[in-house]
C-alpha cells in the first residue's frame, strides 16, 4: 500500500517553533504507519513563498496539506485549486480565510491567549504599571488577534495602562531597537508583552542591555529554548506558549482523519485526534486544541532542551 | 632655428628598437611586422594615414597592448611589457592623443599618480608633491597652481598637465602621439623648445602628427607606417615634403585645396544677438546658399559652445536665428535637424560616434525618419543609405555592421560626417572636421566640402588651422573670448590679420604666422 | 568644484542637526548625551558598511552582497562560538574579517578576471551566501543562551564611555579617513573611478583595484557579520536583509557619486548618521511605525536632489566679463 | 589591416546570419533551457504534465511582464529597482477602490494609471532632474511601498469582485492561463518596440553613448521618460495579475521581486551597463528562472537553496562562455 503524503506547510523553514511542530508531526507518522510527511516552507515569512510551494505540492498530488500561512486571504485562490484537485486542507496554528480550508486548528482559543499575555505581565503588578507590547508584523494574524482580545479583557486588570504598541516584524535586530526605544521613551515601564518568539528574545536582550532587569519584565509568547537564559537572567519572570509538538501532531491526526477516514468538517463536528482527545469545531469550522502553558523558573530547565 | 642633421652620427645604437611586431584585433590586423627605432637625442617622426597604427604603436611601447609576435629591445636586449608600469620602470613615457587625466584630481596628484612621493611611514608627502609638481610646471611655463583641480583647466592647459606628467618620471625616452592638436601657436612654440632641451638632455623622442610643417620643423628623423605595414625610414634632412606624403599614402597627393568658384546665393541662416550668461555674447552673422563661412579662433575661444547652442545642445539667454527668413526656435538638436542645421562635433568619441553601434546604423541614426515606414524599420533601406554615403566619403572598413569602435579616428570621422550628410541638410556645420584626420582623408574632406557647397549646401567650418580656414572659406568670422572679433571677407584673409584678431594684438607683430 | 565638496557635507550637517534639534524641541531626552551616543552605537554598523561600499562605488562599482555577507559571516562566527565557546574573542574577529574579505575577494575576482559586471556579480553573490547560510545552519537559528558572554559582550564592553561597537566604528573612519588621502591605494580609487581609461595609461591596475575595494568592502562587511550578531545576540538567515539597500542610500545621501570618481570619507559617515538618527528619531517623536519606510524613501530623494543641485556644474566661463562677476 | 584596404566595396555583413545566430546569446540560453527542462522530466514523475506546467507559468508570467520594459530600461542605461514598490501601491490603490465599489473595469483602469503615474514620477525625477536612476528608484522604492504601508497599515483589502479573479486566475483555453496569453503578448508587443523600430533604434542609441545619441538629434530624455512611463505601466499590468491571483492586497505584495526582475533580464543577456540586449533572450530566461524553480520546487527545495541555483546560473551563463575563451586564447599562446 502506498504511504498517505501529509505536506505540513510552515511560514518559513528553520524556525524552532516548527521544526518541533514537525517533530509531533513525525511522531503521528509513526503511529499511523503508513504517513509520509512532507516537512516544507517558504524561506521567508512570505505569502507568495507559500504559493509556490502549494502549486509544486498540488503538482505532486499529495494527500493533505496542513498548512500555518503567512496571509489570511492570498493563500486563498492556491488553497482552493488544491481542494478542487482533491488535496485535503486544514490551517493550523495561523489560519486562512474559510473557504481556503477544510478546518483551522488554533494551538489554544483566542480569548484564552489574550488573557494569558496581560496576566502574565499582571501577575507580577500587583499595584499596577506601564506596559507596553512589543508585536511581530503589523500583518501577522495572531498577534493582532490575541492584542485585540487582550483588549477585551484589560477592564480586568485594574492599574494596568498599555502604553505603546511597536512592531518588531518578527526581525531581531528591529525588535531589539524597538525594545530599547520603549524603555527610553517610558522610563517608567514595568513590563514589555511580546506576543512573538523573535520579539521576546530581542526584548529581554534589550532589556539585559539596558541595566534594567528586576525593573522591566518582558513576558508574552516564547519558545523555553529561547527564553531559558532570559528566565536565567531575570529579565523575564515567565512566559507562555503551547505546545507546538502537540500542534504538529494534532495537524497531522487530523488531515489523516479528513483524508482518509471520511472525516467530515462541519460546524459542531468532534474529530479525534490521537493522543490529543477530539477537537470540536466551531460555526467557522475552527477549533482550540489546548490551554497556553506558562513556563517559568521553576519549570524552564524540563522543557528547554525539547524545543 | 636649429638643423636637423647637425649632431646625427649614424653609428648611435637605438634606445629602443621594435622588431616585426603585429598587433592584431578581433577581425583587424592593425599592425604587421612593423620596425621602428627610436635614437638618444633625435626626434623620430612616426608618419602615416589614420588608421596606419601609430597610436597601437604608442599603446604597445607603453604596455597597454600587448604584441602578437616581433621584439623589443631596449639597449639591444629584448623586453616584454605585461603592463603600463613594466614600460615605466623601462623609462619609457607618453603623452597620449587623448588626454588621460582625472577630472576631479588636482594637477599635482594628476602629475604624480602612480609615483608619489612618499613619507617615512609609507604615506604619500603631499608637500612635497606639490613642491615637486610647481617646479615642473614653472620649468613649462604652466600658467596655473599644483592645487587647481584638473576639472578647472581648459583643454590646452590639460596637455599641459598631460606634458608635466610625462616629464615627472625621469624617462629616457618620450612619445608624443599628436601633442599639438590641442594647443594654440604660443603654446606649439614652447613645446618646440620643450622638445629641444629633451633631446638636448639625450632622451630619445617619438613624435606623432598630422602637420608637415611640424614634423619638418623638430624631426631628425621618419618612419613610415601604411595600413599597419612598414614602408620605410630615414633621416628628415634626406627627404622632401613630397616624397614623404608619397610613400605615406602610397601615392602622389596634391597639397592644395579644391579649386572653388564662390558664387554664393540667398541668405539661408540668420543669427541675431546670441549670447549666454558665461560662454558666449553678441554673436550676429548671416550664412548664404552654397557658402563656406569660416570660424577661427584659439582653442578655447567659444566656437564650439556658439554651435553647440545653435544645434539645441545648450539653451541661449538671448538670440534668435532665422531660416530662409523664417523665425526658427531651436530647443533640441532634433528641432535643429529638423530645421536642416546639423553639426558634426569636434569630440568623436563622445558626441559623434556612438561606439557600439555598427557602422550603418550610426550613419541611418538621424535618417531613421526616411528609411523607415511608419516607425517600422527597413534594414535594407538602411544598409542602401549607408553604402552610399561611406563609398562617397571613401570610407575603410571590413563590414558595414562592424563596430563604429574598431575603426581608426580618421575613418570615424567619416561615419559621423556620413551621418550627417545623409540627412540632407540646408547648413552643416563642421567643427574641426579634420583635426587629426591624416592628408590623404583631409584632401578628401575639403573636397567634398567644396562639393557640397557647389550643391548648395551652406556650410560653417571651425578650424585652428589658417591654411585650411584661408584655403577653405569664402568670409570668415574671428572669435576671441566668447566675441566675434572680426569678420574678414575672402580679400583680406591672410595669416597674420586671423592670428591679430584671435589674439586680440592691436599691433601687427613678428612671427604670428 | 573643491569649493563645493565641504558645502555638500556642510548641507548635510545642517540637515542632520535639523532634524535632532526638531526631535529635541519635543522630546529634549533625544539630546540627552546618553541618547546621542546610543544613536551613533546604533548607527556604527552603517557606518562601517557605508565606508566600505563608497570604496567600491568609488571605483565604479556596487556591492549588493554586503548585507548577505554580513550574514553569513555572522552566523559561521556564531556557529563557531557554539562548537568552540573558549575561542578568544581576537581570533572571532580576525576569522570575521578574513572570511568577509574571502566574500570580497570572490566578487573582486569576478569582477577583475572575468569583467562581469558588479552589479550582476553582486546580485548572484548576494543570492548565493544568503543560500549558504541555510544551508551550514539548516535554517535554524543561534541564539542568546547559546553563545558565550564573551561573545556577545565584546561589542558592548564600555571604553571611555563608548560601546567597544562605537569606538569600532570610529576607528574605521580615522583609517579610512587615511587611507584615502594619503596612500597610494587610496588615491588609486579617486583615479580608477574618475577615469578608468585614464588609470589604465597611467599604470594603474583598474581591475586590480576594484578587487581591492571589494576586498575591502567585504572585511568589513565580515567584521560587521560578528558586530551584528553578538550584539543582537542572534543569528539567522535573514539578519541584515534589505540592509544592502540602506547601505548605498547612506552613501548616496553623503553624495557619494553613484557613477564613481566623486566622494569623501565625511560624506559617507554622515550620510549614515543622518539615516541612523531618521530611523531613530521617528519611533521617539511616535510617527506611526507605518509611515518610516515613506518618509525613509523622501528623505533618500530630497537628499539626493539636493546634493545634485549643489554639485551641479554651470558651464564653462569664457566671457570675460562673466569671469568678473564670478 | 586585412580586406579593408579597398574602400569602393564595403559588405554589408561580415558574418552570415546562420552564424550570427549559432553565436548568440539566446542559443547559449536555449540550449540551458532545454538542458534543465531534461533534467528536470527525469527528476521528477510529476513534471511533464500540462496542468503542472501550467501551475509553473506563474512563477514568471508577472515577473517577466516587467522584465521586458525593465529590458528597455537597462538597454537605455537605466534601471526602475521600484517596480515590486510600484505592485505594491497600485494593487493599494485598486483595493481603496474597490472598497469605495469600484467593479473590475474600474479596477483594471486604476491600476493602470497608477503604474504610469509611479513611472512618471521616477521618471520626473531622472529625466527633469537629472538624477541616477539607480539612486532615485531605490529612493521610490522606500516611498511607493511605504504610501502603502501608510493606507493599508495592518490591515488588508479583500473580497475582490470575482470577474476580478479572471485575470490572475483565468485560463483561455484547457491549461493556457490568461497571465500566459498577457505574456505572450507582451513578448511579441516589446520584441517588435525594440528590434523593428526607430524607437528600439534609439533606445540602443541611448545606452551605447547618450551624449552621441542627443547629438545625433534622438530626443534622448523624453525616450527615457517613455521607458519609465512603460516601466510603470508594466507594473501596474502585474499589480492586476498578481492581485487578482492572490484575492487580495497587503502591503507586503511582491516583496524582493525588483531584484529577480533584474536578475531575470540580465540572465537574458542584456547587458547591465546599457547597450546591449534582446527580447527573446528575455523570453528564454523567464522560462529559464520558471523552470529551475518549478523542477526544484517538486523535489522539495527550499527556496533559498533555490536561490543558489539562479545565483550560480546568473554567474556562471556569463562567466562560462569567458572563461572558455579565455582558456583558448591561452592554448593558441
Ligand atoms: N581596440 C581596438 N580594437 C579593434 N581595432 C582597433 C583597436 N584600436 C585600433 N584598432 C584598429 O587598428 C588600426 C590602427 O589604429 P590606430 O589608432 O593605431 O591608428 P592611428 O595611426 O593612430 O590613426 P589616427 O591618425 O587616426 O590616430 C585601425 O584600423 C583601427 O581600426
Ligand atoms: N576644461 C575642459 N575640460 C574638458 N574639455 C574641455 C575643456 N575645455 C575645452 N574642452 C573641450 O575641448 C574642445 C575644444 O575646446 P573649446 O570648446 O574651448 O574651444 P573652441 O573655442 O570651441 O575652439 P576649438 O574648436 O578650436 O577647440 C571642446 O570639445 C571642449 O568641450
Ligand atoms: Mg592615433
Ligand atoms: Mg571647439
Amino acid at each position: 500500500q502506498e504511504d498517505v503524503r501529509i505536506a505540513l506547510v510552515v511560514k518559513a523553514l528553520g524556525i524552532g517553533f516548527f521544526e518541533a511542530a514537525n517533530e509531533g508531526a513525525q511522531e503521528a507518522a509513526a503511529e499511523l504507519g503508513n504517513v509520509e510527511i512532507i516537512y516544507t516552507g517558504p524561506t521567508d515569512t512570505t505569502a507568495e513563498g507559500q504559493i509556490e510551494v502549494i502549486n509544486a505540492l498540488i503538482a505532486q498530488q499529495v494527500d493533505a496539506i496542513a498548512i500555518s500561512s503567512n496571509d489570511t486571504d492570498a493563500l486563498v485562490p492556491a488553497l482552493k485549486r488544491a481542494m478542487q484537485r482533491g488535496i485535503t486542507v486544514l490551517s493550523w496554528d495561523s489560519g486562512v480565510a474559510p473557504e481556503g480550508r477544510q478546518l483551522h486548528l488554533n494551538p489554544s482559543s483566542n480569548p484564552l491567549i489574550g488573557n494569558m499575555i496581560i496576566k502574565l505581565a499582571a501577575d507580577h503588578l500587583p499595584d499596577g504599571g506601564e506596559v507596553a507590547l512589543l508585536s511581530a508584523t503589523t500583518t501577522s494574524t495572531n498577534q493582532n488577534i490575541w492584542m485585540e482580545e487582550m483588549n477585551k479583557v484589560m477592564g480586568n486588570y485594574p492599574g494596568i495602562e498599555v502604553v505603546a504598541t511597536v512592531y518588531g516584524d518578527d526581525l531581531a535586530d528591529k525588535s531589539y531597537r524597538e525594545a530599547t526605544g520603549l524603555m527610553q521613551t517610558y522610563p517608567d515601564l514595568d513590563a514589555i508583552i511580546a506576543p512573538t518568539s523573535v520579539g521576546i528574545v530581542a526584548a529581554a536582550q534589550a532589556v539585559v542591555d539596558a541595566g534594567k532587569v528586576g525593573q522591566v519584565n518582558v513576558t508574552g509568547l516564547g519558545l523555553p529554548s529561547e527564553m531559558a537564559g532570559a528566565i536565567e537572567s531575570g529579565a523575564s519572570k515567565s512566559f507562555a506558549i503551547w505546545n507546538p509538538i502537540d500542534l504538529g501532531y494534532s495537524a497531522t491526526m487530523l488531515a489523516y482523519e479528513l483524508s482518509q477516514n471520511g472525516a467530515e468538517a462541519a460546524p459542531g463536528a468532534e474529530i479525534p485526534m490521537g493522543r490529543m482527545g477530539t477537537l470540536t469545531l466551531d460555526e467557522n469550522n475552527e477549533g482550540a486544541m489546548a490551554d497556553p502553558f506558562v513556563y517559568d523558573a521553576g519549570n524552564i530547565d524540563e522543557f528547554k532542551s525539547i524545543f | 632655428m636649429m638643423t636637423h642633421s647637425a649632431a646625427i652620427a649614424q653609428d648611435v645604437t637605438p634606445v629602443v628598437s621594435m622588431d616585426m611586431i603585429t598587433k592584431t584585433f578581433p577581425g583587424v590586423r592593425a599592425l604587421d611586422q612593423v620596425k621602428l627605432d627610436l635614437y638618444p637625442g633625435q626626434v623620430t617622426a612616426l608618419v602615416g594615414e589614420n588608421g596606419a597604427g601609430k597610436s597601437t604603436t604608442v599603446k604597445i611601447l607603453t604596455g597597454i597592448y600587448r604584441t602578437n609576435g616581433g621584439t623589443i629591445r631596449i639597449d639591444g636586449n629584448p623586453v616584454t611589457f605585461a603592463s603600463p608600469n613594466d614600460a615605466a620602470n623601462a623609462g619609457i613615457t607618453a603623452i597620449h592623443q587623448e588626454t588621460v587625466l582625472f577630472d576631479e584630481l588636482s594637477v599635482a596628484e594628476n602629475i604624480y599618480i602612480g609615483h608619489a612621493p612618499r613619507n617615512s611611514f609609507g604615506l604619500i608627502d603631499t608637500a612635497r608633491m606639490h613642491s615637486n609638481a610647481a617646479s615642473l610646471l614653472a620649468e613649462i611655463g604652466a600658467p596655473f597652481s599644483s592645487h587647481t583641480q584638473l576639472s578647472d583647466l581648459g583643454i590646452a592647459n590639460k596637455h599641459l598637465v598631460a606634458i608635466a606628467r610625462a616629464l615627472s618620471v625621469d624617462a629616457r625616452v618620450v612619445i608624443m602621439d599628436e601633442p599639438t592638436a590641442a594647443l594654440s601657436h604660443k603654446e606649439i612654440e614652447e613645446l618646440y623648445d620643450l622638445v629641444d632641451t629633451l633631446k638636448a638632455q639625450g632622451k630619445a623622442i617619438l613624435f606623432i602628427s598630422h602637420k608637415f610643417d611640424e614634423i619638418f620643423r623638430i624631426a631628425d628623423r621618419y618612419t613610415v607606417f601604411r595600413d599597419g605595414g612598414f614602408v620605410g625610414d630615414g633621416l628628415i634632412a634626406d627627404i622632401s615634403e613630397n616624397d614623404l606624403v608619397t610613400m605615406m599614402v602610397g601615392r602622389s597627393v596634391e597639397q592644395i585645396f579644391p579649386d572653388r568658384t564662390h558664387n554664393v546665393g540667398d541668405e539661408v541662416l540668420k543669427v541675431v544677438g546670441y549670447a549666454h550668461p558665461t560662454e558666449f555674447a553678441d554673436i550676429s552673422f548671416t550664412l548664404k546658399r552654397g557658402e563656406i563661412l569660416g570660424f577661427y579662433g584659439l582653442v578655447g575661444a567659444g566656437r564650439s559652445e556658439f554651435m553647440q547652442a545653435l544645434f539645441g545642445i545648450t539653451k541661449p539667454s538671448k538670440g534668435v536665428c532665422q531660416m530662409n527668413g523664417d523665425l526658427k526656435i531651436i530647443r533640441s538638436p532634433a528641432q535643429a535637424v529638423e530645421n536642416g542645421i546639423v553639426y558634426v562635433p569636434e569630440d568623436r568619441g563622445k558626441q559623434g560616434a556612438i561606439i557600439g553601434l555598427p557602422i550603418f546604423q550610426n550613419i541611418t541614426l538621424p535618417s531613421l525618419g526616411r528609411t523607415s515606414k511608419n516607425g517600422l524599420l527597413k534594414l535594407a533601406e538602411e544598409f542602401k543609405l549607408a553604402r552610399e554615403y561611406s563609398q562617397r566619403l571613401d570610407l575603410r572598413a571590413a563590414s558595414l555592421d562592424q563596430d563604429i569602435g574598431n575603426l581608426s579616428g580618421g575613418n570615424q570621422q567619416k561615419v559621423v560626417i556620413a551621418k550627417w550628410l545623409a540627412t540632407q541638410p540646408q547648413v552643416i556645420i563642421l567643427d574641426e572636421p579634420t583635426k587629426g584626420i591624416d592628408i590623404g582623408s583631409k584632401a578628401a574632406v575639403h573636397d567634398f566640402m567644396a562639393e557640397l557647397a557647389a550643391q548648395g549646401l551652406s556650410v560653417i567650418m571651425i578650424s585652428s588651422e589658417i591654411p585650411e580656414i584661408i584655403g577653405m572659406s569664402d568670409r570668415v568670422i574671428v572669435m576671441r573670448d566668447g566675441l566675434i572679433a572680426a569678420e574678414l571677407p575672402r580679400e583680406e584673409l591672410t595669416p597674420e590679420t586671423l592670428v591679430r584678431h584671435a589674439a586680440g594684438i592691436s599691433q601687427p607683430t613678428e612671427g604670428a604666422a | 568644484m573643491k569649493r563645493f565638496i565641504p558645502l555638500r557635507e556642510a548641507i548635510l550637517s545642517a540637515a542632520i542637526l535639523f532634524l535632532t534639534l526638531l526631535v529635541a524641541s519635543r522630546f529634549p531626552g533625544f539630546v540627552a548625551p546618553a541618547n546621542l551616543a546610543n544613536v551613533f552605537n546604533d548607527t556604527a554598523p552603517l557606518i562601517i558598511l557605508a565606508l566600505g561600499q563608497m570604496v567600491v562605488i568609488l571605483t565604479r562599482c556596487i556591492d549588493l552582497s554586503v548585507a548577505a555577507n554580513l550574514a553569513l559571516t555572522g552566523m559561521v562566527v556564531a556557529m563557531i562560538n557554539v562548537a568552540i565557546p573558549g575561542l578568544p574573542i581576537p581570533i572571532i574577529l580576525t576569522i570575521a574579517v578574513l572570511m568577509g574579505a574571502f566574500m570580497g575577494a570572490i566578487n573582486g575576482i569576478l569582477v577583475w578576471k572575468l569583467s562581469i559586471p558588479p552589479i550582476v556579480v553582486t546580485l548572484g553573490t548576494m543570492t548565493i551566501f544568503r543560500g549558504i547560510i541555510f544551508l551550514i545552519s539548516d535554517g535554524k537559528w543561534v541564539n542568546s543562551h547559546e553563545m558565550s558572554p564573551a561573545f556577545t559582550g565584546f561589542p558592548r564592553t564600555v571604553l571611555l564611555g563608548l560601546p567597544a561597537l562605537s569606538w569600532i566604528a570610529i576607528l574605521t573612519v580615522v583609517a579610512f579617513g587615511i587611507m584615502m588621502a594619503r596612500t597610494q591605494f587610496g588615491r588609486s580609487i579617486f583615479a580608477v573611478g574618475g577615469n578608468p581609461h585614464a588609470a589604465v595609461y597611467t599604470g594603474i591596475n583598474v581591475g586590480k583595484t576594484q578587487f581591492w575595494a571589494f576586498v575591502v568592502s567585504g572585511a568589513l562587511a565580515g567584521l560587521t557579520g560578528y558586530l551584528w550578531v553578538a550584539r543582537y545576540a542572534v543569528a539567522y538567515v535573514d539578519i541584515a536583509g534589505g540592509f544592502e539597500l540602506e547601505v548605498v542610500a547612506a552613501c548616496v545621501i553623503g553624495g557619494i557619486s553613484i557613477a564613481g570618481g566623486i566622494g569623501t570619507v565625511g560624506g559617507a559617515v554622515l550620510g549614515a548618521i543622518f539615516l541612523g538618527v531618521v530611523k531613530n528619531a521617528l519611533p521617539v517623536v511616535d510617527i506611526s511605525p507605518f509611515w518610516q519606510l515613506a518618509i525613509s524613501g523622501s528623505a533618500i530623494l530630497i537628499a539626493v536632489a539636493f546634493n545634485a543641485r549643489s554639485g551641479r556644474n554651470k558651464g564653462r566661463v569664457i566671457l570675460k566679463s562673466a569671469e568678473a562677476t564670478q | 589591416m586585412t580586406d579593408a584596404t579597398t574602400a569602393r566595396n564595403i559588405p554589408d555583413r561580415m558574418n552570415s546570419r546562420a552564424v550570427r545566430i549559432f553565436k548568440s546569446w539566446e542559443a547559449l540560453l536555449l540550449a540551458v533551457a532545454i538542458t534543465i527542462f531534461v533534467v528536470n522530466s527525469f527528476a521528477s514523475p510529476y513534471f511533464l504534465d500540462a496542468w503542472n506546467l501550467s501551475d509553473a507559468t506563474f512563477n514568471f508570467t508577472e515577473k517577466a511582464m516587467i522584465a521586458f520594459a525593465m529590458a528597455l530600461l537597462i538597454i537605455a542605461g537605466e534601471i526602475d529597482l521600484s517596480v515590486a514598490s510600484i505592485i505594491a501601491l497600485a494593487s493599494t490603490a485598486m483595493g481603496l477602490a474597490m472598497q469605495h465599489g469600484a467593479g473590475t473595469p474600474e479596477l483594471v483602469t486604476i491600476g493602470l494609471i497608477v503604474g504610469l503615474l509611479c513611472g512618471a514620477f521616477n521618471g520626473f525625477f531622472v529625466t527633469v532632474l537629472g538624477l541616477p536612476s539607480i539612486v532615485v528608484t531605490i529612493g521610490t522604492m522606500s516611498l511607493f511601498r511605504g504610501i502603502s504601508y501608510i493606507i493599508l497599515g495592518d490591515d488588508s483589502f479583500r473580497g475582490y469582485p470575482s470577474s476580478f479573479a479572471w485575470f490572475g486566475q483565468g485560463y483561455i483555453y484547457w491549461v493556457f492561463t490568461v497571465e500566459m496569453l498577457f505574456f505572450v503578448i507582451i513578448a511579441v508587443a516589446y520584441a517588435v518596440l525594440l528590434h523593428k523600430t526607430n524607437f528600439g533604434r534609439a533606445v540602443y542609441a541611448i545606452g551605447n553613448n547618450p551624449t552621441g545619441a542627443m547629438f545625433s538629434g534622438i530626443r534622448v530624455q523624453r525616450i527615457k521618460f517613455i521607458l519609465f512611463l512603460l516601466t510603470g505601466l508594466m507594473s501596474g499590468i502585474a499589480a492586476i495579475c498578481l492581485t487578482s491571483r492572490l484575492g487580495s492586497t497587503r502591503p507586503s505584495i511582491a516583496s524582493g521581486m525588483e531584484l529577480e526582475v533584474v536578475t531575470m533580464v540580465v540572465l537574458g543577456g542584456v547587458n547591465i551597463l546599457g547597450g546591449s540586449g534582446t527580447i527573446p533572450g528575455v523570453v528564454i530566461a523567464a522560462f529559464v528562472m520558471g523552470l529551475v524553480t518549478f523542477g526544484l520546487g517538486l523535489l522539495n527545495v527550499p527556496g533559498l537553496v533555490m536561490s543558489i541555483f539562479i545565483g550560480l546560473l546568473l554567474i556562471g551563463v556569463i562567466a562560462l562562455p569567458r572563461l572558455w575563451t579565455m582558456a583558448a586564447e591561452r592554448r593558441k599562446e
